[in-house]
């Protein structure tokens, strides 16, 4: 058997949270044996039943059952009451992941509408200053420089409808020291 | 007076909207449910007998519009509206207005649900009740607010008078703090509420959530059925509901339910109501407000008790009094609800609507599952982001907590960010099994290092995903065309160039 | 002895062997379960920690092949044995060979299983105890059969002493029947338990089938809950079951657990275990048997009686005696269970095994589902076709009536044939709204002219069903490949030529 | 709109139980109008929500909701916890269903095991003669002859795995009168 490279991005709040994560998989039918391996790490699990949304792992001797639902290249898990989404990556992404902190990409949290926007293309902001506000479900949602930065671009006005993720503004971190 | 109802409006949507069709349904009577246009295709008008479109998503032109509620009821020939909670459902001109039109409301009347609308006149008539409120003072102007606060004596709390919720609330520990953070207050009551006027309490700590469910015929009567604990809150928003408390004795029930009867029979309330109260340290008990409505919670009364709450709505609209059953329920084991939202705990509880792929439910002893969606739907961003309560009841509390852990277990909402790890992170807290925790304590659970560190293990993660992404089309789930295709998935990647590649394995 | 059960496997399979692992894994305790071939994805594996297979798929291959489930509890290091109910749960061999390998049987002894196990002894051993038994005769010769009858007076009954279930019993109406009925009877009893030895009994009717559930601490020492009524059966096979009954007086109750418990403390017996009845048209009530295991209809037990009976039997296998909470337990509401069975009610009630293509669960308060499906699956021919039970507890009886028939209405078991139409049908009959029926009466009603008429609407059915054809590709449901597509429907007859021809509309 | 032709057979025991109907069908999706013809009749219905599994339709005012699933040519249905299947079938069938009755199929009412053959081929049956007896879940069912008729063919001996359906005898009517 040969093995197959997968390249998974854990998602929270609609946002790759860390670096994808290279994965090495292989999977034997004969025996229900699975095996995954990235960075330096190599687990062994038996895949137990692997029904319609439903499958059930072996691992250390101790079945769990994880429910799951794919959606193009993003697949939803749960187990134990915990969900999770991962996405499917490209070569390229992992790559992008990588880049200097020289920016920060400004992305609506959640669906819903710009209220406010603060500030202005080639603004300067210190960190913790607020770029849009947000509302969804009754709630306002602040979104904040993450260090000084200049507004490089901005996207969205007041009372635009946005997407989870989609980005509103970038910035250009200010060295300041 | 005695009038047989025969077709019942519930004016709202949502696990509520579900949960009172299914009494009316048992109860022989027809149900008519409204919908906006973005609830098109929601559970509670899949499960009505007839239903009505009330206009566009925004609620304030379609569940708050008492005009076209009015008129779908009118239409349809329904003789009782149930306005479930939030929206209508305390809005005494919406009581004025059913009557108008010869509509019976499943609810208290209209006076004493204006009267307690406003925090400061329900202060005044739970004190001409005898009730114990907290120390404190109503409309009190500026420049006396300083004074107040140090004759209640610090730490004191400024609430909206017109609020609800714990909107608005901003606590003072200082009477230099009063200036700024009165002016700071009123603005946000202003905005909110639509009214500036203040009261000042103080601020009781370490307090607990303990409410009283009550029951009254409308002609002075009235019932009590216990208490519920809901301390377990973040930002004001309970979380977990249990019924009974675990800090409340015999004798604390019996002067609680006292003060909440003593309140409801005052008023000649009618139906189903909550005398919400915070217990202090000393087991003092201090009145908060009234809702005049079913409570969200409502349902670990019922499996406690053993009653159906919203059929004895219909049996007091009915004018058939409190129903004996009622007057003779007693409380037997334990109960817990705890709220699934569509948030994300991990983002500072942000809302996450959007679509749910599938659904799986936990069955079993002991469990209720009251959800606004039992299959795949929407999670629209114009409502409340609560989806579904899970309840468990156990023959104490820890068989229903670990009953409830174990219903967490056996359910999966796929596609959307729900609190349902968190809710279960709770749950398993040992603070949480040994019921030591106060109103502030989640909040500062939250906050703690280490809070949300998740247990499970990542290489079942990524096995799971990877055998999620590798897998071959199977038969298709439930409603749709099913394809018996054994072809390999032309969406996996292990069979297809392109951004997968195959690496050459160990064996080679 | 006290001893800590840390491990159970469960020797069993569907809708109990689920069941038993709910309260397992809220206790704490690991769960193994055992599969045969046949069940390798069954739900009762998938919501264990550990599973072993057993063996292909006949039942006496695996599930009834005591040295194979040893050997699993063996390799598995469980410490106790769960048998459910069927399969080897009232086989004293099993229980000899659990005690052999060092493994806890969780339910009765060796002794009382053995003694119970035969008729012709338990009534014995019923009548020692001070029960009343029907009137009858164990162990007749041939040449005394009809002499027996007349004497016990006619119309009579012959059973298989070895049998259980209601199967080879013959009914004999006069002295010259006897000869040739006792013959068949004595050769079906061969065939089907290896032991020709009859017994003869008064044909009692109208009788309801009443049972009692006991509860004993193995040293002499039991409980009683209260009774189930479970006359509603065709072919001596249990269909509906209810707890109360509504016949069953306090007085009645009285006497009847009086006898049970008589009976129970005779034996030293362990654990729950259910005394059988018919309760005949006086009110008197007369010993059937004593069945050594939970009973599939214990769930009306434990939401009337609120208490886990499977958490109660592992206290007492722990040696920890009889639980507190079973000693104190009350009564309260009513509950009615309706086993969900894979066969034709159309077609003389003949097995429909097949794929379960999609499943559809109610909700609600008061309902519970025991099932072996929660979604698609199999049936498979080798095991009983009981595939769910539907359970609904009301504070009275026709609250339960009518929720248990709300929650069929939310219910779809799409791709097999079940009997759900048939329940629905008879949880409407007017007889069983008002208890009026016996033991004998659901065959009659089967009988009847137009029992199995279909209220619904034709044209509502042929609309669903040319939606259903005409649909359109949309996401697919639950846990495959989702398709985002919109494009038309590959399989739909209204986008293509064939045998689908398209007809000139009315407008043209 | 141009109506289309819709040939559906109601399936109980796994045999089509009535002649198939055939259905005239006409969806207007902008008002969610459908009317359903067969027969001399024509009905007006209204197809409220068409959601995964689940359709909500509307009849004389009423709405009923009926969940489905559609596995190839056969539609499961359920509604007020009764469950239906349709069979979609060829327009050769229809003509097929109302030949003579002079001929009987014996068909598997279930899926399982011959458990005797109790005729040969050439045998003459009385009405009620039992032809085969078939096992399931430990049940036995036996096959018997519609009418008096004499064993045409035979398909199937003891011991044989038979399924749902399957055809396992075909009789010629001996005429009596």
């Amino acid at each position: 058997m040969s093995k197959k490279t997968l390249r998974l991005a854990r998602v929270k709040s609609g946002i790759h949270d860390d670096l994808p994560t290279e994965l090495r998989f292989e999977s034997l039918v004969a025996d229900h044996a699975l095996t995954v391996e990235w960075n330096d790490l190599e687990q062994s699990l038996e895949k137990l039943v692997d029904s319609a949304g439903e499958l059930l792992l072996r691992k250390d001797g101790r079945s769990t059952r994880v429910f799951w639902h794919r959606l193009g290249s993003s697949v939803y898990l749960a187990t134990g009451g915990r969900h999770y989404r991962f996405d499917r990556v490209e070569a390229s992404a992992v790559e992008a992941a990588v880049n200097d902190a020289s920016h920060a990409d400004i992305k609506a949290p959640m669906t819903g509408k710009i209220v406010k926007v603060a500030v202005s293309v080639g603004d300067t902001l210190k960190e913790g200053d607020t770029v849009l506000i947000v509302e969804a479900m009754k709630m306002e949602h602040e979104l904040k420089a993450p260090f000084d930065a200049v507004v490089e671009t901005l996207d969205g006005e007041e009372g635009a409808q946005v997407d989870l993720g989609q980005i509103l503004a970038r910035l250009a971190r200010v060295q300041t020291d | 007076m005695r009038r047989r109802i025969n077709k019942v409006l519930i004016a709202n949507r949502g696990e509520i909207a579900v949960r009172i069709a299914r009494t009316l349904r048992e109860l022989g009577i027809a149900i008519v449910a409204v919908y906006s246009e973005a609830d098109a295709e929601a559970l509670h008008r899949r499960v009505a007998d007839e239903s009505r479109c009330i206009g566009p998503a925004p609620a304030n032109e379609s569940y708050l519009s008492i005009d076209k509620i009015i008129e779908a009821a009118r239409a349809t020939g329904a003789d009782a509206i149930h306005p479930g909670y939030g929206f209508l459902a305390e809005n005494p001109k919406f009581v004025g207005a059913c009557e108008e039109a010869g509509l019976v409301f499943i609810g208290p009347s209209q006076a004493p649900m204006f009267e307690l609308g406003d925090k400061a006149r329900a202060r005044k008539i739970a004190e001409a009740a005898g009730v114990l409120t907290v120390p404190g003072l109503a409309e009190v102007a500026d420049d006396d607010l300083a004074a107040a606060g140090t004759k209640i004596g610090y730490p004191v709390l400024l609430k909206p008078s017109a609020g609800g919720g714990g909107k608005g609330m901003v606590e003072v520990h200082a009477a230099d703090e009063m200036k700024e953070k009165s002016q700071a207050a009123r603005r946000i009551a202003k905005a909110a509420f639509d009214n500036d006027t203040l009261i000042v309490e103080k601020l009781v700590r370490p307090a607990r959530h303990i409410e009283i469910q009550v029951f009254g015929d409308g002609q002075g009567d009235a019932v009590a059925l216990g208490e519920r604990e809901c301390s377990l809150q973040r930002r004001h928003q309970k979380v977990i509901e249990e019924c009974p408390s675990p800090v409340v004795d015999e004798a604390i029930r019996e002067r609680m339910e006292a003060s909440a009867l003593s309140l409801t029979k005052s008023l000649k309330y009618a139906g189903a109501g909550t005398v919400e109260f915070l217990l202090g340290p000393k087991g003092e008990h201090y009145f908060l407000e009234m809702n005049t409505r079913l409570q969200v919670e409502h349902p670990v009364t019922e499996m406690v008790y053993g009653v159906d709450l919203v059929a004895a709505q219909i049996a007091v609209a009915e004018g058939n009094g409190i129903p004996q059953s009622l007057r003779d329920a007693k409380p037997r084991g334990h109960a817990i609800e705890a709220r699934i939202y569509a948030e994300d705990p991990e983002a500072g509880f942000l809302p996450t609507p959007g679509p749910v792929l599938a659904v799986h439910r936990p069955e079993g002893p002991g469990i209720r599952y009251d959800g606004a969606l039992e299959g795949e739907g929407e999670v629209g961003v114009d409502y409340d982001p609560m989806i579904a309560k899970l309840i468990a009841w156990g023959p104490d509390r820890d068989s229903a907590r670990r009953r409830l852990l174990r219903a967490f277990g056996d359910l999966a909402l796929l596609g959307i960010t729900t609190n349902s790890g968190f809710l279960v992170r709770v749950l398993e807290d040992e603070r949480f099994a040994k019921a030591k925790f106060a109103i502030d304590s989640l909040e500062g659970w939250i906050a703690e290092d280490g809070f949300f560190d998740d247990p499970n293990d990542k290489a079942l993660l990524y096995a799971a995903a990877a055998c999620a992404f590798g897998k071959r089309a199977t038969r298709s789930g439930e409603g749709s065309e099913a394809s018996m295709s054994a072809d390999a998935d032309v969406y996996s990647p292990f069979d297809r160039e392109g951004p997968w590649r195959a690496l050459q394995g160990k064996a080679d």
